[in-house]
């Protein structure tokens, strides 16, 4: 009897990890052969481009999932980023990337304050914080009628420039993920949000700092969704209004197809990352498909979405009980 | 599965009265824009591939409509490569639909948009490849000939004008009105709002607008706000919805309080065919249309830009109105 | 010593909604013209009768550590099949109606409980899926005149309404379900510990399957009684953000996330303050944004007050 | 409490010097409902091994949160190296030097051993990053000195309560501490690691450490403890030192009787042998199931109490567990009255009447949110309920037999399970599966953590049980109780059976199969 892991353990795992990866590349071979549009390098930049938004969000949202709690203000908080960084931007730059992080930022530290303070739900005071940020992005653009034009020439080009073919927002979304990665895998504070998520009575009776870890942590969720708001806005170069209902949803799914367990202890960033660019792929093959209808199209998300947990959560699971 | 049996059936005479009408060509003094000043080569509709973003599920009448005139006017015109897309009401989809379409090498776009500004991503890469883009329905805010060819559509501000002309008319210039706004946050919204407010103000200063409260477009919202309104002000006179679908959710509202056809008047945009059936009954006082048959008009505005004619910065439809002298006769043609 | 205090803050966590909906009532009573009317009292109820209604299935659901996020779209699915099926007559349709909730909630369960998939993500699945199929089977809204149905939308039983008498009727019957039988004792000991309630030989499979195709026929339910409220069958946007609307209203109610017990009453509580803090904010002409804001503060104040102290 | 303190108190930097390391003074912590904590006084020296005893509930776990920073107290002080010490929180504790290894494992199931044991102290490489190829040779040259040894990156959860609770054990003792807490170290440990335990134990009293040390096996305490304080309903009765101290009295002082009246009960266990003919009840042939079981085959007759013997990772719990329907079998057969069982369904083998005292009560036994009343009746709703409906009186009468058979100590039968304290949490599950009139019961260290009254009680109704015509499969790392219990021991090895042990049952003889010495 051996006591170490087994080889089909280790494939489970593996695959849990990894999975969302599978995914995406047999999606990719699929699109490939099935059209001569898709793996071109104008498609595959928009592919990449569009899902880095909600990738940054999504690395955000997986620090708050391993740590056990949900994170739904994030829609509204990207909403609320754009139309700050639009009105922040007629000051300038610094104003247009500060004023949405702070803010966000702000949001993020109080709903971790109150989560780690009071011990309530994290689904339901981000639900509340989900109304709070939409409330006041609509109170600050007069009900949603105004929409703040980006002032700023540089600004604009952090959203819009793509040197090499390959978009700004691309490179920002790696840049976070890195550091991200870093602080997952390697810090202390990483561990920390591991062990909260895995068992977060255990992890109070070890030592970590719990309240600090979960504020830390929907800060930067917050902080993330504010980021992903003003580059976008950057990109449209306005701050739209009408954006980002229901986004949080989707992240959540990125996040869970990337193999991040909602339970909380257990999950990582590059599945995230897969999961997200893979959400975008599902979507440019319905659009490459052409002729569903529009309600089609949402049976064949829904069903797609079904199938890849499926496939998914078969393969992962483990030979040990 | 077996349907209830439907109520009205088109009648194809209708056709023609349902078309678009120009109202605007208004070629402006500097000529409009020319595919030379344009940049884009020229090439033959029939063979082009043409991308059409459709901004929200094909699921009132409104959309419906319009996907299917841009889908039978394409059809009728020989267009074999007709690309079709559907944000769903989402905003980033609808920027990526567009986008994606440049990428499979649309010649053509012809776009609904689903908001009017933040469109800068998908106007440069058009502007890369020359890619004419026509927009429907709702403008685009961006430079004439150097980023859009032309918007077709109405103008939202004229019908809350016009439906504030309605209002004024149907309370004899006096009275208390609430407003049933659109969605938060939509172009639509903002605009029959202001022209509806101006035009009141302008004409009629003693009617006073106490209540505005969004019902999101939505006919089950347009009923729930409705009933609590009467229960709270239960002297309201008008009922001014953004568009048919909240007016005909207030209709029920109003039955269900026992009111009588007339009791509260009610003026709406859109022109669907359950509007004017309401117009009919008594229950809504008059309609606004906003046609959303475009296809006809897009194409051969398209067609025109191929030929080398300027085109103008908008292009704005004449819309009709329909009220109880009119809404018997005009059933067929509202959609 | 503490004792006292102790005893009313237990107090407040078992009752604080029921407090909260009184403050509301006073509140409109004293700065709400026409509100205390009977009429007035018979809208509210009539409005938030679907949110319960939901709600009811959805608390089971969270009783058993699970969510479901596809309630809405089940509404809407409802609102079609019922135009599809109503060449039939009203009760077919209806009964078609609450099957294909039913299936619907099979189908989460059967994810969930079978595959081992997050119910979260399971639900949002379905959530997507099932609100395309509500709309492929009816692309549009479709007005109906069918009397019965009408009537189910309309109509006053000794002064009630048939709407606001089905969600009495529906609470009753879950809240019996809950407390006297033994699937309800079970659901919440396969909230509170799923491993152990296996290895007590508990069904728990087929608990939890039960337990998504009740949430699913009382969402087609809810998805019924609005249809024929609206005189309309319309999958677009019926439902929409039911999901938050009910989970709102469980959690409001005192029904803790993590599973492990169901507090029926307090659901409908929850609901019904929602519903009042909807009108108040309508009623006195206050904008969207406000009303967002104020119902972020009452969700939160509601749950701070009726949280689990350690 | 006022005018207690010592005058001049905080000026004698007790640094080195006598008196005590770690104090609580008239300590007073109230839960809703129960005064878990009704004034108690307890001090500890540098160097010594303090024991703290007393009955399930009596508050021992409860003072020592108290001690170190998880609860807040509701009134006395506690008092660190002569002063006043408010710890926030465990964290703060820690970084004091107090080093606590909390009753019931409490480590992160789905962290690797070596995360878990190296927690808030990874080590670091460049740029002061986690060092993980350090960090495994670290934790795992760490486990073997405790004489485990396991892939370190194996989640934790995957691993026996056992291998847990050494890695806690390790855990907590790495760091440089000056006071160590210690409740119920042992309650999963077998023989060999508890003597591990032991060793370090020395050790750290050798380097003047002052230990808490707290267990319900007394044996153990009079091993290796210098000074007693005994608990009882939330109040210190005695502290004293141990040498001297009669065990009958010990007894005497934790349940509050007089030593006679203790005396003429006896430490009353196990009545002795049972008549044990006729044909076994279960059978159970070549259990197997990957990297766990090899063919294991056991049959207990009804009436007979087999015991299970083996070290950590032996494979008895899942013997158990395999017969009980709750993991799935390769292959094998399990048959109960020579009729066969379905495997792998836990339902099929209640219905053929097997049940299984879980190992793990708090993750597979209670349901916390779950009153005491229904946590009892959980497994036997069906049969106390007629169409589905929950006969409430019946489960009245069910709930109330068993609350007073076992003594199960709650404020009311609507008390949530989870704030029990573990050894009542014990006898509600007994009663859990008492109450479904069982053939054939389970037993998986059915006295873990459980008080010596409490203990008593529970042997002696595993006994009766057995009398009554029972077949027991006993599993129990307390050697004692499997020698007293058992009519027969059957030993395993590396999932499979290694010996059996008949008439001359003897720790000495267990030890010999399980060392290899083949026996049977
Ligand atoms: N978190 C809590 N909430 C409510 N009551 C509690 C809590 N923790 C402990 N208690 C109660 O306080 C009393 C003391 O419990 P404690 O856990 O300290 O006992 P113990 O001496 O450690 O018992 P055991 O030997 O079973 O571990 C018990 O009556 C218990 O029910
Ligand atoms: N000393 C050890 N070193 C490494 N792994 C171990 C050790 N002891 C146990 N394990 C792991 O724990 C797993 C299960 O052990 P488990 O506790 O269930 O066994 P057991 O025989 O029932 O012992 P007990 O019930 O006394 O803990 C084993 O499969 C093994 O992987
Ligand atoms: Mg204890
Ligand atoms: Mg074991």
């Amino acid at each position: 009897m051996t006591l170490t892991e087994t080889t089909r353990e280790r494939a489970g795992t593996l695959f849990r990890q990894h999975g969302a990866l599978v995914v995406l590349g047999v999606l990719v071979v699929a699109g490939t052969l099935a059209f001569d549009t898709f793996l071109t390098p104008a498609n595959l930049t928009n592919i990449a481009t569009a899902s880095s938004f909600l990738a940054i969000i999504a690395i955000g949202m997986t620090f708050v999932i391993i740590s056990g709690g949900i994170d739904l203000s994030v829609g509204s908080l990207f909403v609320l980023g754009g139309v700050l960084a639009a009105y922040g931007s007629q000051y300038g730059t610094l104003a247009a990337l500060a004023l949405p992080l702070a803010v966000c930022g702000l949001f993020g530290l109080v709903q971790g304050v109150i989560i780690a303070r009071t011990g309530m739900a994290p689904f339901i005071v981000t639900l509340a914080g989900l109304l709070a940020a939409r409330g006041l992005m609509l109170s600050l653009t007069g009900e949603g009628a105004t929409t703040y034009l980006v002032e700023d020439e540089t600004f604009a080009a952090i959203g819009q420039g793509s040197p090499a073919g390959i978009g700004y927002p691309v490179f920002v979304t790696v840049a976070v993920l890195a550091v991200a990665a870093v602080f997952l895998q390697r810090t202390g504070f990483g561990q920390n949000v591991y062990a909260i998520g895995g068992n977060e009575d255990a992890a109070a009776l070890m030592g970590v700092p719990v309240s600090r870890t979960k504020i830390i942590v929907y800060l930067v969720s917050g902080l993330l969704a504010g980021l992903s708001g003003a580059l976008n806005a950057a990109r449209l170069s306005s701050g739209v209004t009408i954006l980002g209902i229901g986004l949080e949803l989707d992240v959540i799914a990125a996040v869970v197809i990337g193999g991040t367990l909602l339970t909380g202890g257990a999950g990582g960033l590059t599945g995230t990352i897969a999961g997200a660019l893979l959400l975008g792929v599902i979507q440019n093959l319905i659009n490459q498909a052409g002729g569903l209808t529009s309600a089609f199209q949402q049976v064949v998300s829904g069903a797609f979405l079904a199938a890849v947990v499926i496939v998914h959560r078969f393969l992962s699971r483990r030979a040990a009980p | 599965a077996k349907a209830e049996a439907p109520t009205a059936t088109a009648n194809p005479a209708d056709a023609q009265a349902q078309q678009q009408v120009v109202k605007s060509p208004s070629a402006p003094a500097g000529g409009g824009c020319t595919i030379a000043q344009h940049g884009s080569p020229k090439f033959d509709l029939k063979s082009a591939v043409v991308g059409f973003s459709q901004s929200e599920k094909e699921a009132n009448p409104f959309r419906i409509a319009e996907t299917k005139s841009i889908k039978d006017e394409a059809a009728k015109l020989g267009i074999a490569n007709l690309k079709v897309t559907n944000a769903q009401s989402q905003f980033s989809k609808q920027i990526s639909d567009v986008q994606q379409l440049i990428a499979q090498g649309a010649q053509l776009l012809v776009i609904a948009p689903l908001n009017s500004d933040g469109w800068e991503p998908v106007l440069q890469q058009a502007a890369a490849k020359k890619v004419p883009i026509i927009t429907i329905d709702r403008k685009i805010n961006a430079r004439h000939c150097a980023d859009y060819v032309t918007f077709i559509g109405s103008d939202f501000t004229e019908q809350g004008r016009r439906a504030a002309d309605q209002m004024i008319e149907a309370l004899g210039g006096k009275g208390k009105v609430a407003i049933l706004l659109g969605a938060p946050g939509n172009n639509v919204t903002t605009e029959r709002t202001n022209g509806f407010k101006e035009q009141i103000a302008a004409k009629a200063p003693d009617i006073e607008i106490t209540f505005e409260q969004t019902g999101e477009f939505t006919r089950e919202k347009g009923q729930q706000v409705t009933e609590q309104l009467i229960q709270s002000n239960p002297d309201i006179d008008g009922i001014y919805a953004e568009n048919d679908e909240m007016a005909l959710g207030a209709v029920t509202a109003l039955k269900g309080a026992g009111k009588k056809p007339g009791d509260v008047k009610i003026v709406s945009i859109d022109g669907t065919r359950g509007a004017v059936q309401g117009i009919v009954d008594g229950w809504i006082y008059a309609v606004i249309e906003s046609n959303p048959r475009f296809g006809q008009l897009a194409f051969a505005t398209a067609q025109k830009f191929l030929d080398g004619e300027p085109i103008p910065e908008k292009v704005i439809i004449e819309d009709r109105e329909y009220d109880s002298a009119n809404a018997k006769d005009s059933l067929g043609q509202a959609y | 010593m503490a004792e006292p205090a102790r005893g009313r803050i237990a107090w407040f966590q078992e009752y604080g909604v029921y407090a909260a909906v009184g403050v509301l009532l006073l509140f409109n009573a004293a700065f709400t013209p026409h509100f205390l009317a009977l009429d007035n009292f018979r809208t509210q109820l009539v409005q938030v009768a679907p949110i319960v209604i939901v709600a009811l299935g959805m608390a089971l659901v969270i009783g058993t550590e699970g969510i479901d996020l596809s309630v809405g779209s089940v509404m809407a699915l409802s609102a079609s099949v019922i135009a599809l099926y109503l060449g039939y007559g009203a009760a077919p349709a209806i009964l078609m109606a609450v099957l294909a909730g039913a299936l619907v909630g099979a189908a989460n369960g059967a994810l969930v409980a079978f595959v081992g998939v997050q119910p979260i993500v399971a639900t949002l699945a379905l959530l997507v899926g099932v609100r395309g199929l509500a709309n492929v089977l009816l692309p549009q809204l479709k007005e109906f005149v069918n009397p019965t149905l009408v009537a189910i939308g309309s109509d006053s039983v000794a002064g009630i309404p048939i709407v606001v008498l089905a969600a009495v009727a529906l609470t009753a019957a879950v809240a019996f379900v809950v407390r006297r039988t033994t699937f309800g004792r079970q659901l919440v000991a396969v909230g509170g510990n799923r491993a152990a309630s296996r290895l007590s030989g508990l069904p728990v499979r087929r608990i939890l399957l039960t337990v998504y195709v009740i949430s699913g026929a009382l969402a087609a339910v809810a998805g019924v009684l609005a249809t024929s409220r609206l005189q309309a069958s319309d999958p677009t946007s019926l439902g929409l953000f039911m999901e938050l609307s009910a989970i709102t209203a469980v959690v409001v109610g005192g029904t803790p996330l993590s599973g492990g017990r169901v507090r029926v009453l307090g659901t409908v509580m929850g609901a019904v303050l929602m519903q009042l803090l909807q009108a108040t904010l309508i009623k006195h002409n206050l904008p969207q944004s406000w009303t967002q804001m104020a119902q972020a503060v009452i969700i939160l104040a509601a749950v701070y007050a009726a949280r689990e102290r350690r | 409490m006022p005018g207690r303190d010592a005058p001049g108190s905080g000026a004698g930097t007790a640094g080195r010097t006598a008196g005590p390391v770690l104090e609580a003074r008239d300590a007073v912590k109230v839960f809703p409902g129960v005064t878990a904590l009704d004034g108690v006084s307890f001090s500890l020296d540098q160097g010594e091994v303090h024991a703290l005893v007393g009955e399930n509930g009596a508050g021992k776990s409860t003072l020592i949160k108290v001690l170190t920073g998880v609860y807040r107290l509701d009134g006395g002080e506690v008092r660190y190296r002569g002063e006043r010490a408010e710890f926030g929180s465990p964290l703060e504790a820690q970084r004091a030097g107090i080093a606590t290894i909390y009753q019931e494992v409490n480590l992160v199931p789905q962290m690797s051993v070596a995360r878990n044991l190296l927690l808030g102290r990874e080590p670091r490489g460049r740029l002061g990053l986690i060092d993980f190829a350090a960090m495994r040779e670290r934790a795992t040259a760490v486990l073997r000195e405790y004489g485990i040894d396991v892939d370190v990156r194996r989640p934790l959860g995957s691993l026996g309560l056992g291998v847990q609770q050494m890695v806690a054990l390790a855990r907590a003792i790495q760091a440089d501490a000056r006071v160590v807490i210690m409740d119920e170290p042992t309650s999963s440990l077998e023989p060999r690691e508890v003597e591990t335990l032991f060793a370090v134990i020395a050790g750290l009293k050798a380097r003047g450490t002052a230990i808490v040390y707290v267990s319900h096996r007394l044996e153990e305490l009079y091993r290796i403890c210098d000074r007693v304080t005994v608990l009882r309903d939330g109040r210190a009765v005695h502290t004293g030192p141990l040498a001297g101290l009669d065990r009958l009295r010990l007894i005497s002082l934790m349940l509050g009787r007089a030593v006679s009246e203790v005396r003429a009960e006896g430490l009353t266990k196990f009545a002795g042998h049972h008549d044990s003919a006729g044909e076994p009840v279960l059978r159970a042939e070549g259990l197997a199931r990957r990297n766990l079981l090899r063919g294991v085959s056991l049959a207990v007759r009804p009436g007979e109490i087999v015991g299970l013997g083996g070290l950590l990772g032996s494979g008895r719990s899942e013997t158990a567990k395999a017969i009980a329907g709750a993991l799935p079998l390769d292959e094998g057969r399990v048959s109960v009255n020579g009729r066969a069982v379905p495997g792998g369904s836990v339902p099929a083998a209640i219905e053929a009447g097997v049940v299984l005292l879980p190992e793990d009560r708090k993750a597979e036994g209670i349901v916390p949110t779950l009153s005491v009343r229904d946590n009892i009746a959980l497994a036997a709703l069906p049969r106390l309920s007629r169409a589905g409906i929950v006969s409430e009186a019946e489960v009245d009468r069910v709930v109330a037999a068993f609350v007073d058979r076992l003594r199960i100590k709650a404020a009311g039968p609507h008390q949530p399970a989870g704030e029990l304290s573990g050894g009542n949490q014990q006898k509600v599950l007994l009663a859990r599966w008492l109450a479904m009139n069982p053939k054939v019961l389970l037993l998986d260290e059915p006295t873990r953590g459980i008080d010596v009254g409490a203990k008593a009680e529970v042997q002696a109704l595993i006994d009766e049980l057995a009398g009554d015509g029972l077949a027991v499969v006993l599993i129990s790392s307390d050697l004692e109780e499997l020698v007293e219990g058992s009519d027969r021991v059957v030993v395993l090895r590396e999932g499979a059976v290694a010996g059996e042990l008949h008439d001359d049952i003897t720790e000495d003889g267990i030890m010999a199969v399980i060392a290899g010495g083949g026996h049977g």
